[in-house]
């Protein structure tokens, strides 16, 4: 009966899209309320921070930027915990032209390199220093929203998200003229798009944590295999998006979440070696200012409780 | 009122002159008024009777308006001068809302018409709005006005905007009313209409009347008692009383008392006249 | 006159004394109730935090500076030149104005793809919207200034054969003046608002660029010690505008 | 009544009839046509000069986008328009009202006045998520973004219209007795009428601004949103789209405000 | 000015008039102007010639500020009308710039001092300010304004503002001046200055004057005909020649030749006015 409904909210990192068709499927089937939850999901946007919404508890639930944010956030004392994590590999790539001069990472020296400081500037860094190229040999530059500089060939690389600046790249100019750099094949991991809920609510509503859990993988399961009723529900939500954005992205966000550890583990799984990586990349280079107990941070209980079966795909 | 029915020809009292009764309305005793450099009035002394129609002439620029600011409660002379309405000695801002003030230019608001500017001040009153119009209209073809109460400001002539401005001065009802130059921009007929109805209204009512003007016909003709004042600073040289017979005729400009009266006033008017131009001069000489 | 002279170092107080109770309810407010950072910072510890980073903070706020101070200064010819473009050929308006309102309707950063795109990702964008933002204001203002003018002074100025020229410099623009610097002064704020804002979608340096990325560290007190620093500058911004104001309008 | 006078009323009448319908009608008729050249002129010049669509789009184009899916943009605009509305309303009723007490009040206006200028230098995108906390994803807290944005012009303004007031009007006011609330209503906010107005058209487009992007702290309907999602897709056409429609929005209610200044502030300036 | 010289008692001219020779300057034929519903000038028919002194009287809101607006330019006549200026055909518009106009309401700039709101003028024409704020400091005394060149309008009296437009009015040299109620707000003895300073300025330059005055004395007394206008809608009801001998002293008011005119000239305004308020009355009754 809905008077026994539990009200909660799950803020999201951006606007409503494909990368969280999952939760939009699992609302609109109705997997919330069957688990007692009235679920509102409230969009993000830029200069909100979800980390900080959630931590304040305007929202109950939330899916924050990605390790990164969550090393930051428990840094800086916000009261929160990782429940899960959903893109299990980077899902930045840095792109520049084939025919351009930047044929190898170190090609990069002296190139105008654009790059958005919220997560993806780590990733850069962490490439670069595994090359032994430092920051300052290159022109980093803060990168705005249009990707035109690059295919105008005024930035000589630029980085892209797999499922939409890679996209719009690619509707600008053919796929065999672009050369890729991804994370992974300099070593490097860094999981991103986090759920996250408070402190507090992880001590006193374990139970709502895991209903949610629950109900957000069936939604996610659905999403995969049914992807064009997926996209349907988003853009419901969205009825100006370009389906065939949608459809590319939901494909490209299928592979960044079952990668890795959750091949095996299924989705949302917390993989601890990645975590654990990630977190003394970020010692190092000063991101956070001490080494965090990365057990209170990362707590994989929650999606443990749910077998696996349920988690994969 | 006392001294204006002396039996004899108009005697010439050098101001300071004294009152015995009954209880003037209005009392000044050295009142002075500076703005910045510019002494605007000094040592003015002056008495007003109630029910007497006093009427003021001088050179422009002596500081009747002045005078007047200071009576309608709107500037406070400076310290030192003795203010008393009503026998009780007051600030001049006490005198807010008990005088009815008609200003020398007409400060009609663009934003009413010619009968909602009218009833302003019964407005401000709490009368309720469609009964002060109502009162206003009536008024209206007295003032020769009439067909003309929907029109705007700027729709009228001159005359005719400071129609409206008296018109609401007299709306609004007080024992002593202060008009400065109220048919200054008046046609010789309708000013004498305007006259005339002025004196029936007084009469009628009783109300005390402070009259600006630079027509020395209708200082006399409409007075009681016609102040001379000095040229800047302004006090009081000349306090002439009018003691021609009530009601009076248009005729009386030109019976002998009248013109007698008229060259006394002249007179004094001429020599301050003359000075203010003078020292104007010399100012300017001396610079 | 002499109200304006007198009462600066009282006016000036009373300023002071504002300032300290909204700062002591701050804090009072940030520490009785514990709030952490992240929702409001106490006040000392914005102070401390400016202090430390003052370095930074100050080369961002000439970086803004610069950007407001420049774009203000287009924006406000730009909105004058329109102002009196229309005044001298009033078939503009029609053509202008709607034109005007359109383009302003739109936040600023919706046009920030464009800008961004067209004038690159440094301090000229940011003139760019400046100017943009601050103009409207301008030309509103003044516009309106202009048409306040008394007709039938118009006339008179017509009498002595004065051209349309003669009429806007000798009557319209003094009659405008006021409006004008009213808008002037309205705009000092948002010039510096909007350079900020322009800096966070895009930037190399300035305090929008410093408060964004504070925002990504998480770290509140540097974004309060930059909107510290913002203001500051805003304020005395506004400040110089009004005296200026209280200086050429000494006839009202 | 007697027959000229009614003949020449209705002549009268009806020669105003004749001469304002055509009037309105014209100036209708003068404002489409303008649209359409301005609409040829866009269609032409991006296929003549063939400007890649990323930089500008067809204007077919993006009205046929907008066609593909016009409830988004319908709810969109009236969502928008109701954030509007709401923070135009309650940021000009408060701009005035602060006018006026700093206006009466000296010493509030002093302690105070330097405070709001305060507030206005601090960027709206920092304190977004507070409003956001508070507030929620309610029409509220956008509106509370725009009646931000909205209020200090007004109160500037209003401030400036009173204090032009001539003194000689005040002093005849106060000579009938008129109290601080008589001169207020009936002398000083007639004066400072034309002037509040500036602000509020001004306003107008600002309260548009502050909706849009208060809608960027995390909503789902909205021109804002519409907008958002287009610029971070790159989904040229629609940036275009979302542009139209806040520019459609701005444009009319700027006008409608400014044919609510015509009908009140009809008198011509005059001292 | 020939019918001027004729040499029996005022010739009353009912008006319309046809001058001969010379040439005149200005010429009104038909002229009408309605604003709205109200007809303020109907068939208006007026000559001034060159060097002529011409007075005009009649009820307050009977188109005579209306008339000067259309003489300076400043309003277009209904069309039908015609103007002949220096014996052209030409709109009123052509007029803008080539005659000095006093309006009604000083109309004194609030931000310029007492000589640059009189060097406007002067300005507009392309003096250098220092050369014509010299020549304005050298008018101050005459103006009865000497030491107030650095005063505001809102520090003068409302007498020293008129003297402030006359004087901007004298300043801008044009062959016809036209003054609408220059000495409105004058004392008896400053206007009598300013008028003999007028009649020799007059006499000197031998500008062309059209004069709108109240006073039907000053109209006598200053021109060499006066124009007397009827009611609203306003047309010329009377050309009064006034052939007495100049230079005029200030004792000719009381000439029998001078009071006789008075007498005429004031039977024709009160009918007019009385007319005015009639008509004002009668549609006051029919509503
Ligand atoms: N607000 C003011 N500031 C400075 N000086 C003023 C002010 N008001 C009046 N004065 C000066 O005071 C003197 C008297 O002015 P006032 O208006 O009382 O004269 P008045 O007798 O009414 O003259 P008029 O007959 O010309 O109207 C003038 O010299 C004037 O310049
Ligand atoms: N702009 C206008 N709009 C409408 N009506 C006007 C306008 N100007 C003048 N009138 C009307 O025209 C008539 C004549 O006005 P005008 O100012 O010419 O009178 P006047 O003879 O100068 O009167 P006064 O002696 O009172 O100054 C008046 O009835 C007035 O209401
Ligand atoms: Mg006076
Ligand atoms: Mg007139």
């Amino acid at each position: 009966p809905a008077a026994e409904l539990q009200k909660a909210s799950l803020r999201l990192k951006w606007l409503p899209q494909a990368q969280f068709a999952g939760f939009y499927v699992a609302a609109a089937k109705g997997y919330y309320k069957a688990e007692g939850i009235d679920l509102t999901i409230n969009p993000g946007g830029p200069n909100l921070l979800t980390e900080n919404l959630v931590a304040t508890g305007a929202d109950t639930f939330g899916l924050s930027g990605g390790t990164d944010s969550v090393f930051a956030a428990r840094d800086k004392g916000l009261p929160i915990v990782c429940i899960g994590v959903s893109h299990q590999i980077t899902p930045f790539i840095f792109v520049a032209r084939k025919d351009g001069p930047v044929k190898t990472i170190q090609d990069f020296k002296g190139k105008t390199v654009t790059t958005w400081f919220t997560g993806a500037n780590h990733v850069l860094n962490g490439m670069l220093a595994k090359e032994g190229i430092k920051p300052d040999e290159l022109k980093i530059q803060p990168q705005q929203v249009s990707v035109t500089p690059f295919v105008d060939g005024s930035v000589d690389v630029i980085t892209a998200t797999y499922y939409n600046e890679f996209y719009t790249i690619q509707s600008r100019m053919p796929k065999d003229s672009l050369k890729t750099f991804v994370a992974e094949d300099y070593g490097i991991t860094f999981p991103r798009d986090t759920l996250i809920v408070a402190e507090t609510t992880a001590k006193e509503k374990p139970e709502l944590v895991k209903a949610f859990l629950r109900a957000s993988l069936k939604g996610w399961k659905d999403a995969f295999s049914d992807p064009k009723g997926a996209v349907d529900t988003v853009m419901a939500a969205a009825p100006t998006l370009d389906r065939t954005q949608q459809e590319f992205m939901l494909t490209e966000v299928k592979r960044l979440m079952t990668a890795g550890a959750a091949a095996k583990n299924g989705m949302f799984w917390i993989d601890a070696d990645a975590v654990k990586t990630a977190h003394d990349f970020f010692l190092k280079y000063g991101v956070i200012s001490k080494p965090l107990d990365l057990a209170a941070a990362y707590d994989a209980s929650f999606i443990q409780s749910v077998p696996v079966a349920d988690r994969l795909p | 009122m006392q001294a204006a029915r002396l039996p004899d020809p108009g005697p010439t009292i050098e101001a300071p002159q004294v009152h015995p009764k009954p209880e003037p309305l209005l009392e000044l005793r050295a009142i002075n008024k500076t703005f910045g450099s510019v002494a605007a009035l000094s040592g003015l002394q002056a008495n007003v009777a109630p029910g007497e129609f006093v009427t003021v002439v001088g050179p422009s620029g002596c500081g009747k308006s002045t005078l007047f600011n200071i009576v309608a409660g709107l500037e406070e002379p400076d310290a030192g001068g003795i203010l008393r309405f009503e026998g009780k000695s007051c600030h001049a801002a006490d005198l807010l809302g008990r005088v009815s003030f008609m200003p020398q230019r007409d400060l009609l608001f663009p934003w009413r018409n010619v009968v909602d500017n009218a009833i302003l001040a019964l407005e401000v009153e709490g009368m309720p709005r469609e009964q002060a119009r109502a009162k206003a209209l009536k008024m209206l073809p007295e003032f020769g006005l009439a067909g003309f109460e929907k029109q705007y400001p700027n729709q009228l002539s001159g005359g005719m905007r400071q129609r409206v401005a008296l018109m609401r001065t007299f709306l609004f009802e007080r024992d002593l009313m202060l008009l400065d130059e109220p048919f200054g921009a008046l046609d010789a007929l309708t000013r004498a209409m305007m006259q005339r109805w002025l004196l029936d209204v007084w009469q009628k009512y009783r109300r005390t009347i402070l009259f600006i003007t630079h027509d020395v016909d209708e200082a006399i003709f409409l007075g009681d008692r016609v102040l001379v004042m000095t040229a800047r600073p302004g006090s009081v040289k000349l306090e002439q009383i009018v003691d021609l017979p009530r009601p009076r005729r248009p005729e009386i400009v030109t019976s002998p008392e009248f013109v007698r009266l008229k060259r006394t006033l002249l007179d004094a008017i001429e020599e301050e006249s003359m000075k203010s131009f003078q020292s104007s001069i010399a100012q300017e000489k001396s610079q | 006159m002499s109200r304006a002279l007198a009462s600066p170092s009282l006016a000036v107080q009373r300023g002071i004394l504002g300032a300290v109770l909204l700062i002591a309810c701050w804090e009072g407010l940030a520490r009785g109730l514990h709030l952490p950072a992240y929702v409001l910072p106490a006040v000392s510890d914005i102070l401390v935090g400016l202090w430390s980073k003052r370095a930074i903070l100050i080369d961002a706020a000439g970086y803004t500076l610069l950007e407001a101070l420049v774009g203000y200064g287009l924006g406000c010819l730009i909105g004058i030149g329109l102002a009196v473009a229309i005044a001298l050929v009033p078939a503009l308006r029609s053509a202008i104005m709607p034109l005007a309102t359109a383009i302003n309707s739109v936040p600023v950063v919706g046009y920030s793809p464009l800008i961004l795109l067209w004038f690159g990702i440094g301090v000229s964008s940011k003139i760019v919207m400046v100017a943009m933002a601050v103009s409207f204001t301008i030309l509103l203002s003044m516009l309106a200034g202009l048409d306040r003018v008394d007709r039938r002074a118009v006339d008179l100025m017509k009498s002595f054969g004065a051209g349309r020229f003669g009429v806007l410099w000798r009557l319209r623009l003094p009659t405008a003046l006021p409006l004008l610097l009213a808008g002037m002064r309205v705009s000092t704020v948002r010039s510096v608002i909007v350079a900020i804002v322009t800096e966070m979608l895009g930037a190399h340096g300035g305090l929008g660029w410093v408060i964004y990325q504070a925002v990504l560290q998480i770290d509140f007190v540097q974004v309060w010690s930059a909107i510290f620093v913002a203001s500051a500058a805003s304020l005395a911004f506004f400040g110089l505008i009004g005296f200026l104001e209280r200086k050429i309008l000494f006839w009202t | 009544m007697s027959g000229p006078a009614a003949t020449s009323l209705s002549e009268a009448a009806a020669a105003t009839r004749s001469i304002t319908m055509p009037d309105s009608l014209r100036k209708l008729v003068r404002l489409l046509l303008g649209l359409a050249i301005a609409a040829v002129i866009w269609e032409g010049a991006v296929m003549l000069f063939g400007i890649r669509p990323y930089y500008l789009p067809r204007l077919s184009t993006i009205l046929l986008a907008m066609a593909a899916t016009p409830r988004a943009y319908v709810d969109g605009f009236l969502r928008t328009l109701a954030e509007t509305l709401i923070g135009f309303a309650s940021g000009g009723a408060f701009g005035v009202l602060m006018g006026i007490v700093f206006f009466r009040v000296r010493a509030l206006r002093e302690m105070i006045f330097p405070i709001f200028v305060v507030s206005q230098t601090i960027p709206v995108i920092a304190f977004g998520a507070l409003v956001v906390l508070w507030f929620g994803n309610t029409l509220l807290a956008k509106a509370i973004i725009a009646f931000y944005l909205t209020f200090f012009p007004v109160t500037v303004n209003t401030l400036l219209g009173l204090e032009t007031v001539d003194p000689k009007q005040v002093a005849l006011m106060r000579s009938f007795g008129a109290s601080n609330r008589q001169l207020l209503l009936r002398l000083q906010l007639p004066t400072a009428l034309p002037q509040i107005f500036v602000a509020l058209r001004l306003a107008a487009s600002l309260s548009l601004v502050g909706a849009i992007v208060g809608e960027w702290f995390g909503d789902t309907t909205g021109l804002g949103v519409l907008l958002l999602q287009a610029m971070f897709t790159e989904n040229v056409v629609a940036i275009w789209g979302a542009l139209l429609a806040a520019a459609l929005l701005g444009t009319g209610f700027y006008a409608v405000v400014a044919a609510v200044e015509q009908r009140l502030v009809f008198w011509s300036a005059e001292q």
